[in-house]
């Protein structure tokens, strides 16, 4: 077993790297770029019941070491992603994990109900933290009781393990995962985007169409292993870590603050070929380390004590 | 497609806030004309790479020009770059225009202030093709014009600004109506408002319209740059890969 | 009256510039460098009861775009602060919003009765929200019904104009805005910082010696645009806005957002002429706007039309 | 104290990661040994700025030498300054070492590392008013070793090092006992725990130890840079604007 090797819940992954969703399509545009199957798992993009158009244009904005996006989950829906897009990235040696979104909880059910029973699919990937469309997304994120009864009702129709994406715009995340725990959810994912703004200030006109959006990006890494940290400390389940991860030693942060994996949304934008990067850049930084494994650098929390 | 350090060859002014950027590196190549650069910017804080559309390509040199309108921070912060710097670009990105002759035997250019680089490259290949080259490029003000003597090479050339400080006082069009000029095969970019007057008045015109939307990725992924298809229902183009060159009449301008 | 003046309840300032709390001191330092008389208004450090030691060093890290600070509100305490710090700031032709805190209710009254009967306090700013202390602090910021009963309270016992100052780690600072508000508060601060954490990837130990500390600095200023432009939908009271203020452009952004005024804090430390360079730049970019007086700019809210 | 745009005259490196950049302007008019600046790193993303020590003083030149270890991400992107940048520093900052001839007529000047560079400036002053100046200097490997002959011009030099590949092999306290070097009067730089050893060894030695702590404002406004004084309930000092140089038993090293 190569001592970058991850295994998780459904994820059995080559490395800690995999893309986070919605900074990857279905893989098919980085497919060009290099081989997908060298990476430890795609997360895909946002996949609704029906097709969706997401928000007017402009759809994002640069902040100082962020960005903020108000994509509003466009897709094609989830027959479309479960006939085309699966299959196709399947053809990869990589784990998916699909990432599900949704206005109600039937919705939810229906689409995780569909996609659990792909083959294609490994791991379910509940975003109930979506700061970027009306009804439903980041709502269920911010009441433990929701967050609760949508991870216990998706988990009762779902035939792969769900992780449960968290929103960081809550005054109390631990408490959020604890809930989600209690709902059954085999898996965190750490954390969605941060609700930004930004205005023109010639015209005083938000530079998103859509008025706010969600930050992403080194800015918000801080956040992120705080929140990975502060989690790690009330709960054994695996963590998925992401925010601003650009770097090897971003990756080692987030291990260290707790998390078992991590993902890599914004830096994709910057370097479109940092994923394969990272996974090469890893091994030298364990050995300047003296580390066998990369989870011999993970940190534990009082949890696991 | 690929990520390179291109380096800078050349970087000067050449209209007020406008800036001409030569490149070196293996990248061109694989450039065609209209086709865009996904630039990074020489700044830690700004992580989204600039899109900037191919204004001249010299296969026998491997350099490619860039010309840009100093905007925001991240065109500041370009302009700083000097002879030798080193420049990350992904690229080339999109589809440029096709590069068949028009069937009427002439190209009508239409370029509207900092769209009018990627139709240089593309008048061109056009010249060189025997097609009959026009160019109609319409400015703000007399300070802001560029590239006209490299246009009046390819053929006749009207420059339009809105004061009237320089060449036909109005908009491109109107010096497309006081010329009278060929509009069956028009190939165009600029800003939104002049596109879709062109295409507005022309509507039985043949031709292409490059767009600009925001980006995040440059190439598919991320859907930031979408843009509506003219038939309803046919949903979104992306502007990064699916254009930034569209057939008239396929989105909506 | 110049096209900077800025009227609110107990801060008649000459620009809409003020230092932000903690990041000032109580002012000594900076008067070394400039005139504070140019400023339009100083925020002192935030006071306590007693003298105050504060948390352990390392106390600030640096992050993408911002910074993070757990100084733990070390202060030398509210009897101090009136004798020494106040009569030497009030020489100074600028009014002094004097920030406040304490870990219970009671600390708060005294804190805020002894100080607004201070002839030298133009306006208590009442610190809800500070992340960096173990009790109180952004605790009454994160409880609608709490936030409401602190600020009746200190409002009670207060001679002068009272400014809360709200938390961004909520997930709706808009609904404590309004508790506040039916509090009696004469005005909002908006924000504090946020809560974030580094670790050093080599040894995987915070670089904080409290581990968590405020992020601050410009990877924070979509929040506070995000924040400002929320609560001024919902509420006629006057907004100091701040949140990585560096720019007149920013200024002009929180103006554009709601905010009335605006604070600076981190720029002090990376330009500590920021403030007075601010003021000067500030009238140039009225004229490239073409406004009359920097209200012009100002985005009115859904609540003001 | 203020900020200035500073040039750099030279910039090279002097050991291993260790660079020595001198820097021409009027601020070193100003400047006295001891005292530190605070250095804007060529970073839009960095915003907290570097302190770094005077290592050198020429006020005939107006120029300054500062001399830093590549350690994070800023004093990486300062090691990318050419001659001719500029580099906005704000200074000087910070109460340096007092110049009276001490007491015994010597000096014992003991730096670790990357706490050597204060005390060349300061070696040198004391030097010219006829203090005997001696110098114990420590580093992990020979490869990190600078300096040795600069100091060599102002009295004896003993260089020590971690691994023994230069100089005797130990610690700085090696050296000190096995020349029996006068401890009367100690200006001290470098680790907390070299500093400490030091002062637990030698309780009687007068002198000055110089800190370092992680700063934000870098003129005692932020209380970020706070140590603890010796005497019970003295509260705490700030590094920035109290120190860097403490008379020995003032601080808590
Ligand atoms: C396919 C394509 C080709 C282009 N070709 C050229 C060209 O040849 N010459 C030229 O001067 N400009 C061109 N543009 C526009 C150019 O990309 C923007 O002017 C530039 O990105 C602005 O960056 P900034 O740092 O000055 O502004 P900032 O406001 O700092 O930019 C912030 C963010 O917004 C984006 N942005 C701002 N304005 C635009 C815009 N008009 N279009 C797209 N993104 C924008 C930036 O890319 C960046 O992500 C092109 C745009 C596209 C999409
Ligand atoms: C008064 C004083 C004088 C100093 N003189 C010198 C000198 O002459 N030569 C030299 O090489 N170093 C000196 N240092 C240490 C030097 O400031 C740090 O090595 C440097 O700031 C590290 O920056 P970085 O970008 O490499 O590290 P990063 O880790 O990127 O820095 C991140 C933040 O932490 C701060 N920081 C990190 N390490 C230290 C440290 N050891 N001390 C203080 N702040 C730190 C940085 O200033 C920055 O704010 C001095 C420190 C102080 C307080
Ligand atoms: C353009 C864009 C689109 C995104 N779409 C989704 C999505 O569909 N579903 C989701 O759970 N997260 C989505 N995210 C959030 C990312 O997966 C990730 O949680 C966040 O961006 C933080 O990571 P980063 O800083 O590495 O980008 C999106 C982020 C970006 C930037
Ligand atoms: C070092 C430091 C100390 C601070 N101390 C206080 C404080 O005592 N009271 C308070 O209300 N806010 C305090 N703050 C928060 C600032 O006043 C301000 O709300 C925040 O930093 C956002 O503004 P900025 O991005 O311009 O720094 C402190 C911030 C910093 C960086
Ligand atoms: S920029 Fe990402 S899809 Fe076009
Ligand atoms: S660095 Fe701010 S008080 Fe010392």
């Amino acid at each position: 077993m190569s001592r970058l090797h991850v295994e998780l819940p459904g994820l059995s992954m080559k490395n800690p790297i995999m893309p986070a969703s919605g900074c990857f399509g279905y893989g098919r545009e980085y497919a060009r770029l290099y081989d997908l199957s060298c990476l430890g798992a795609v997360a895909v993009k946002g996949t609704t019941e029906a097709q969706k158009d997401g928000n007017p244009t402009p759809r994002v904005a640069e902040t100082s070491s962020g960005m903020l996006n108000a994509i509003g989950l466009q897709n094609p829906g989830v027959e479309a992603v479960a006939a085309e897009e699966l299959p196709w990235l399947a053809a990869y040696d990589t784990p998916i994990l699909v990432n599900i979104s949704g206005s109600t909880m039937e919705e939810y059910e229906t689409v995780a109900r569909t996609l659990s029973n792909r083959s294609e699919t490994s791991a379910i990937e509940l975003n109930i933290s979506c700061p970027n469309v009306k009804k439903g997304g980041m709502a269920f994120g911010q009441d433990p009781a929701l967050a609760e009864e949508l991870t216990a009702r998706v988990k009762a129709v779902s035939r792969q393990p769900v992780y449960v994406k968290l929103s960081p715009n809550v005054a109390d995340p631990a408490a959020l995962a604890l809930a989600v725990e209690r709902g059954g959810a085999d898996g965190l994912s750490l954390i969605n985007t941060l609700v930004g703004m930004r205005l023109d200030w010639k015209t005083g006109a938000p530079i998103l169409a859509n008025g706010a959006g969600g930050m992403s990006g080194p800015a918000v890494k801080p956040v992120a292993i705080r929140i990975t940290h502060n989690v790690r400390q009330v709960t054994n389940l695996p963590i998925i870590g992401m925010g601003g991860i650009s770097s090897p030693e971003d990756v080692i942060e987030f291990i260290r603050a707790g998390a078992d994996t991590v993902a890599v949304g914004t830096a994709n934008f910057s370097d479109p070929f940092v994923c394969p990067t990272l996974i090469e850049q890893l091994p030298a930084y364990l050995d300047e380390l003296g580390a066998s494994h990369i989870h011999d650098l993970q940190g534990k929390g009082a949890a696991l004590l | 497609m690929q990520t390179e350090n291109m380096h800078v060859v050349s970087h000067k002014a050449i209209a007020k806030d406008t800036y001409e950027l030569v490149l070196i590196g293996a990248m061109v190549s694989q450039m065609a004309p209209g086709q865009f650069v996904h630039v990074k910017v020489p700044s830690e804080a700004m992580l989204l790479r600039r899109p900037l559309s191919i204004a001249a390509i010299s296969q026998d040199e491997t350099t490619c020009t860039l010309i840009y309108r100093v905007d925001g921070a991240g065109t500041k912060a370009l302009a700083t770059l000097n002879e030798g710097a080193a420049v990350n670009v992904f690229g080339p990105l999109g589809s440029g225009f096709p590069l068949e002759a028009p069937s009427s035997g002439e190209a009508l250019l239409i370029g509207g202030g900092i769209g009018v680089p990627p139709l240089y490259e593309l008048g061109r290949r056009l010249r060189a093709d025997g097609v009959k080259v026009t160019t109609v490029l319409g400015f703000a003000t007399a300070e802001a014009v560029f590239y006209e003597s490299e246009f009046a090479e390819l053929g006749q050339v009207y420059v339009t600004t809105e004061d009237g400080s320089h060449g036909t006082k109005g908009f491109v069009t109107h010096a497309i109506e006081m010329h009278a000029l060929n509009v069956e095969d028009i190939y165009m970019c600029g800003p939104r408002r002049m596109m879709q007057v062109v295409e507005g008045l022309y509507p039985k015109a043949r031709g292409y319209a490059s767009l600009e939307e925001r980006m995040g990725c440059g190439i598919g992924a991320c859907l930031a740059c979408v843009c509506d298809r003219q038939e309803k229902g046919a949903g979104y183009a992306k502007v990064c890969s699916d254009g930034p060159v569209f057939p008239l009449g396929e989105v909506v301008l």
